[in-house]
């Protein structure tokens, strides 16, 4: 990683996820501890700071790309990242997100938000089409972290085991790629 | 194996079932004529549809499931009614780089029908050919049977129109 | 697995991974590899069915032949030379998992067979940690009008199993393939809801034989759904010993 | 029939036809009906009865005559009219024995005509595919009498390895080996299977043959049954060739009642049974294990081989399995003999080739030309170069499973191996000609997308494959490509040649491989094009600090 005696940095980020595989994550327990130890968390949904650093060597990434904001932040954390991890199989295979893709975006907005909706929203806002005020508008498809930027370790699983995760952070700190398959699989 | 008639009696009282048992009659009710049979069906009544699927299985020892199978395989067996008229548009090579293409998608913009499928008012179905063999006059179209070649756009619009309004108005 | 020797059969000598060995005449080297507890993927070969073919995990290198060869459709030859594992084979074996795994709604995390499934298995043993095609996400039924068994066609593979065995050990011939290429589908009777299907004797082989959580028993807890294979090859041996 | 009345039969319509004074020939072939060349021959004949002349003048319906972009084509005597109208009935008959129609005339020394060399078309064009008597003056069944009455089966099949015939289907397999493999197989039942079922889009060689002289498929066949030992044939002919049925149904019942074929052809103890079956639209039953499939009347999928059809075919028998051309080729081998077959082509490509001539070219049609000819002598003698002043880009040859050749080749000559070598094949013989405004990329596309939906389906690499590469084709194509993709792409091309179940999946990758291996600067233009567009997309973000700094 990097060579100067400053410890490596890291930051966690979720995009159509479930926030899964950051508990899984925190499942570390006590290896919390030795991991605070070796790494600088820089940015984290579970931790304070908000604003994305310019520079980190490792960001682990949770969740499928599915909205304009997904995209957008996925291409901002490649162009600032030294190494990309998908975390879990939102970000590797799509997952659950992505079943709505064999929909299109009308249909399901016509099936969430008025059939099913307890106060469906008046005709002439219907008109309106698709939100995109103060939402992040949504992509046609929910699509693999990989299909948007270059990812460069993958940890499948739903969630991740802890163990796994652990596996694949140690064998990143000592330079390895982790072979991730003899600890984790699709599904779990 | 002396293989016995037909077990049941052919769905209704209509005439063109004869035809269809001529066939299986002729291939002596041997599994084999399922592809004969299925073509008897469709140039009789224009599509299969389940109650011949039955009778034709019924009639040749062959497995429900393997009648439709065979029917949904081979591109030129249709499930659904067939329209008054039919264009086909040939998408083989020779006709694709002239502009067999643009031609299709002139026709389904025009009558509002994609490719495969039948307008509503069943007037016009309009299918895709990968080679009709005569690439000589690329790019073609079929029209109801009839091979028209080199036909741009317009010419073909017009044509369809004419099968379509000669329909109104005779 | 119990395979009788008959007295009469000759035998063959045939070299596999650098290792001699030998195998009934009339063998096929899949069962040449698995008798001499060597590894071979298979997915749409299922022992007391016929040959299939058509998941060509299980192709192999034969020294002499510029081509790949089907182990399990290739009879075993005096003296053949077989590479049952090398990395283009271990290349080419990925590929076609990642194929599948895109090629239909392969959504393991909420699927009722995790945890039991010949293609999330061998997806792990392979290494496959993310799928590298664009994923198909076709929109697919669930025909749920059976009372006790249930088909998604979102976990089919298409390997036939099902078809295979209610027309070759059940004999109802109930199940087929209908349509080509991507868009084919496993169908009952005349495309019919299952529940309806006059010809199912609902006996339950092919829930039994199917590798995935396509076929599956309702009522069952996820991750319970462990299916019975053994049955298979007992019958075909049944049959063989009593005809 | 016996011998020596087939010779009577030839002599007896031999002289009804020299009665005529004049004979006009009129294409009916299914390419010049549809420009009306029926309604052309009944003008023709009503022209004749108007002016009196009908006794001295023969008015015929005849095959294909090569040049089918100038249809419909009429051979008066030894001039041929081209785009004839039905209008013009009555200047043709007027002009009989006096100057031609000059606007009509179609030069026939044009290299269009000079540079081919008939074998298998030799009678198109000649005889009347719907009057067995006018083939058999011109020497229809002749080699079925000489191999029947004169030579054994063994000579026969030694003919034919000695000619050094090749399968016209594609594939090239030498067919005196594949007949001797039949031959040899034990069993009392066999099968000869003619493959008329000419899925590759752009090729028409086999419905012409099959329409225009039906009996020399059947005559083919028929050697071929006597050669290894069966006794019944089947024709396999695609939904989409209705004439061509119409034709070969029409032939079998003539040749029937002329005891050509049936019990004891010409008094041996030789039976030969033949009958059409109907392909129903499915590309993969060209080929032969899914072709078997078909006529057994199930879902036409292949199966893995070995067993071979040779050993195994049809119904568990040893099964001969040519194309229609092959076939062809056999009445002209038996009577000329190996070493007249053997001095045409090129070392290992013996004999001619029939090509059907489409695309971006002044003269489309069907050609025959020795093997060995040049694709430059094709493109730009025969089929006279690029219209409109456009300049040639690449020829496609042996259709989807086939590709694409740049002008850099165009001294290559046309013969199985010299065509392997650049990655196409030969193929049945389709041959598209394409200039500077085909995009290559999207050519590739449209035979992936042929593939796909054409594959049956059953093996993984082929029924997915096909799906994900033309997938990445489609994503170049609209721009939305990567470096990535690309190799996939590459990745892809070679796993699904190497695994797939049949030859459909095999040769998929072919135009895919053959226009990145020749045109790899329009992936790369695409490609960069798209990368330039999200680079910008980025840029345009970041400006418009699109949800950036602010992380829930």
């Amino acid at each position: 990683m990097s060579e100067s005696n400053k410890k490596p940095t890291v930051a966690t980020v979720w995009l159509d996820g479930c926030s899964g595989c950051h508990m899984s994550l925190l499942d570390l327990d006590e290896r919390l501890i030795t991991l605070a130890g070796l790494v600088d968390v820089l940015h984290s949904p579970v931790v304070d700071d908000k604003n994305f650093p310019a520079r980190v060597d490792l960001t682990l990434v949770e969740g499928a790309v599915s909205s304009e904001e997904d995209y957008r932040k996925a291409r901002m954390i490649r162009s600032r990242s030294a190494c990309v991890l998908s975390l879990g199989d939102c970000a590797v295979t799509g997952n659950v997100p992505a079943m709505r893709n064999c929909f299109d975006r009308e249909a399901l907005f016509e099936r969430a938000y008025v059939e099913n909706a307890s106060h469906p929203p008046e005709p002439q806002q219907r008109r309106m089409g698709l939100p995109v005020f103060g939402v992040p508008p949504l992509r046609p498809k929910a699509v693999p972290l990989h299909q948007v930027i270059k990812v460069d370790v993958y940890v499948p699983g739903c969630p991740p085991p802890a163990d796994a995760i652990w596996f694949a952070l140690c064998e990143i700190l000592a330079g390895r790629t982790p072979s991730i398959t003899e600890v984790t699989r699709f599904g779990l | 194996m002396l293989h016995a008639p037909p077990v049941t009696a052919p769905p209704t009282s209509d005439k063109r079932w004869k035809i269809v048992e001529t066939v299986m009659r002729r291939n002596d009710f041997e599994p084999e004529a399922l592809i004969e049979s299925l073509h008897s069906v469709q140039q009789s009544f224009g599509y299969l549809d389940e109650p011949s699927m039955r009778w034709v299985a019924g009639a040749l020892h062959v497995p429900l499931s393997k009648v439709y199978a065979v029917a949904t395989f081979y591109h030129f067996f249709s499930l659904k009614p067939q329209g008054r008229h039919t264009c086909v548009v040939c998408l083989g090579t020779a006709c694709y780089i002239k502009g067999g293409r643009e031609l299709l998608d002139e026709v389904e913009r025009h009558y509002h029908v994609q490719e495969g499928k039948t307008t509503e008012d069943g007037e016009l179905s309009v299918m895709v050919a990968r080679c009709i063999g005569a690439c000589g006059l690329a790019p073609t179209t079929v029209l109801d049977g009839q091979v028209l070649g080199r036909k741009t756009s317009p010419q073909l619009l017009a044509a369809i129109d004419e099968k379509l309004q000669r329909k109104v108005t005779s | 697995m119990i395979t009788q020797v008959a007295s009469s059969v000759e035998s063959l000598t045939l070299r596999i991974n650098g290792k001699d060995v030998s195998c009934r005449a009339g063998d096929t080297i899949l069962q040449a590899v698995r008798d001499n507890d060597m590894e071979l993927p298979t997915l749409c070969w299922l022992e007391g069915l016929t040959v299939w073919g058509g998941c060509r995990l299980c192709m192999v290198e034969i020294a002499g032949s510029p081509k790949l060869h089907a182990a399990c459709a290739t009879a075993c030859q005096e003296g053949m030379e077989v590479q049952t594992d090398s990395d283009r084979l271990h290349r080419y074996r990925r590929m076609i998992v990642e194929l599948l795994l895109a090629e239909r709604n392969h959504i393991c995390s909420v699927c009722v067979s995790n945890g039991h499934c010949e293609l999330q298995s061998l997806a792990q043993k392979l290494g496959i940690d993310h799928v590298r095609f664009a994923y198909r996400n076709p929109q697919l039924e669930v025909d749920n009008s059976h009372d006790r068994m249930r088909l998604d066609h979102n976990r089919c593979i298409l390997c036939t199993r099902c078809v295979r065995v209610c027309a070759e050990v059940e004999g109802a011939r109930t199940k087929d393939v209908k349509g080509r290429g991507v868009l084919a589908a496993i169908i009952h009777d005349l495309d019919q809801p299952w529940g309806e299907s006059e010809t199912c004797t609902s006996c339950g082989k092919c829930v039994n034989v199917c590798p995935t959580g396509a076929l599956t028993h309702r009522g069952v807890a996820v991750g319970e759904m462990t299916k019975k294979l053994a049955f298979l090859p007992y019958l075909t041996l049944m049959r063989e010993a009593n005809p | 029939m016996k011998p020596e009345e087939l010779e009577g039969l030839a002599r007896k319509a031999r002289q009804h036809d020299e009665r005529f004074a004049h004979h006009i020939s009129v294409c009916m072939e299914s390419g010049c009906t549809s420009s009306q060349s029926d309604v052309v021959l009944a003008q023709l004949e009503e022209q004749t009865q108007k002016r009196g002349c009908a006794q001295k003048v023969r008015v015929k319906p005849v095959g294909c005559m090569g040049l089918c972009c100038n249809g419909p084509l009429v051979r008066v005597d030894d001039r041929l009219y081209q785009n004839v109208t039905p209008a013009d009935a009555g200047e043709i008959i007027a002009s009989l024995g006096g100057a031609a129609v000059e606007r009509l005339l179609c030069d026939t020394q044009q290299a269009f005509f000079t540079k081919q060399k008939l074998v298998v078309r030799e009678n198109s064009g000649r005889t009347d595919p719907e009057d067995i008597a006018d083939c058999i003056a011109h020497g229809a069944y002749q080699s079925l009498l000489k191999a029947l009455t004169g030579m054994s089966p063994q000579q026969v099949v030694a003919e034919i390895s000695e000619s050094g015939l090749r399968g016209r289907g594609g594939a090239g397999f030498p067919t005196g080996l594949k007949w001797a493999t039949v031959a040899k197989a034990g069993g009392t039942r066999k099968y000869v299977i003619c493959n008329g079922d000419e899925g590759d889009p752009g090729a028409f060689m086999d419905r012409s043959v099959m329409e225009g002289d039906p009996h020399r498929v059947l005559e083919g066949m028929a050697v071929a049954a006597y050669a290894v030992g069966a006794e019944q044939g089947v024709i396999y002919v695609r939904a989409e060739y209705p004439l061509a049925v119409k034709r070969l149904n029409k032939a079998i019942n003539q040749a029937r009642r002329q005891d050509l074929i049936g019990h004891e052809i010409f008094g041996t103890k030789f039976n030969f049974n033949v009958e059409v079956r109907l392909g129903a639209g499915a590309f993969v039953c060209g080929e032969e294990t899914a072709l078997i499939a078909s006529v057994e009347g199930n879902r036409g999928v292949p199966r893995p081989r070995p067993p071979y059809p040779a050993n195994k075919g049809l119904h568990g028998c040893p099964t001969l399995i040519n194309n229609v051309e092959t076939y062809a080729n056999i009445p002209a081998i038996i009577n000329h003999g190996a070493a007249w077959f053997g001095a045409m082509g090129t070392e290992k490509s013996k004999g001619t080739k029939v090509f059907a001539l489409t695309g971006k070219i002044k003269n489309s049609g069907l050609i025959e030309v020795p093997m060995g000819i040049t694709l430059r002598e094709i493109i730009f003698d025969i089929a006279g170069g690029i219209p409109d002043g456009k300049a040639f880009k690449a020829v496609q040859t042996g259709g989807p499973s086939g590709g694409c050749i740049p002008a850099a080749h165009l001294d290559l000559p046309v013969e199985y191996e010299s065509l392997m070598k650049l990655g196409s094949i030969m193929g049945s013989g389709g041959m598209i000609v394409m200039d500077e405004t085909s995009n290559m990329v999207d050519v590739a596309r449209f035979f992936m997308e042929f593939c796909m939906t054409e594959s049956c389906g059953k093996c993984v690499p082929c029924r997915v494959g096909t799906f994900e590469m033309h997938e990445l084709l489609d994503r170049i194509c609209r721009g939305d490509g990567s470096p990535h993709d690309l190799a996939m792409l590459k990745e892809l091309c070679d796993m699904v040649k190497q695994t797939s179940l049949c030859g459909l999946g095999q040769s998929a990758p072919n135009p895919v491989l053959s226009t990145l291996r020749f045109f790899e600067d329009e992936y790369l233009t695409l490609i960069q094009q798209a990368q330039q567009r999200r680079d910008q997309e980025d840029r345009t973000a970041d400006e418009r600090h699109l949800a950036l700094e602010v992380l829930p």
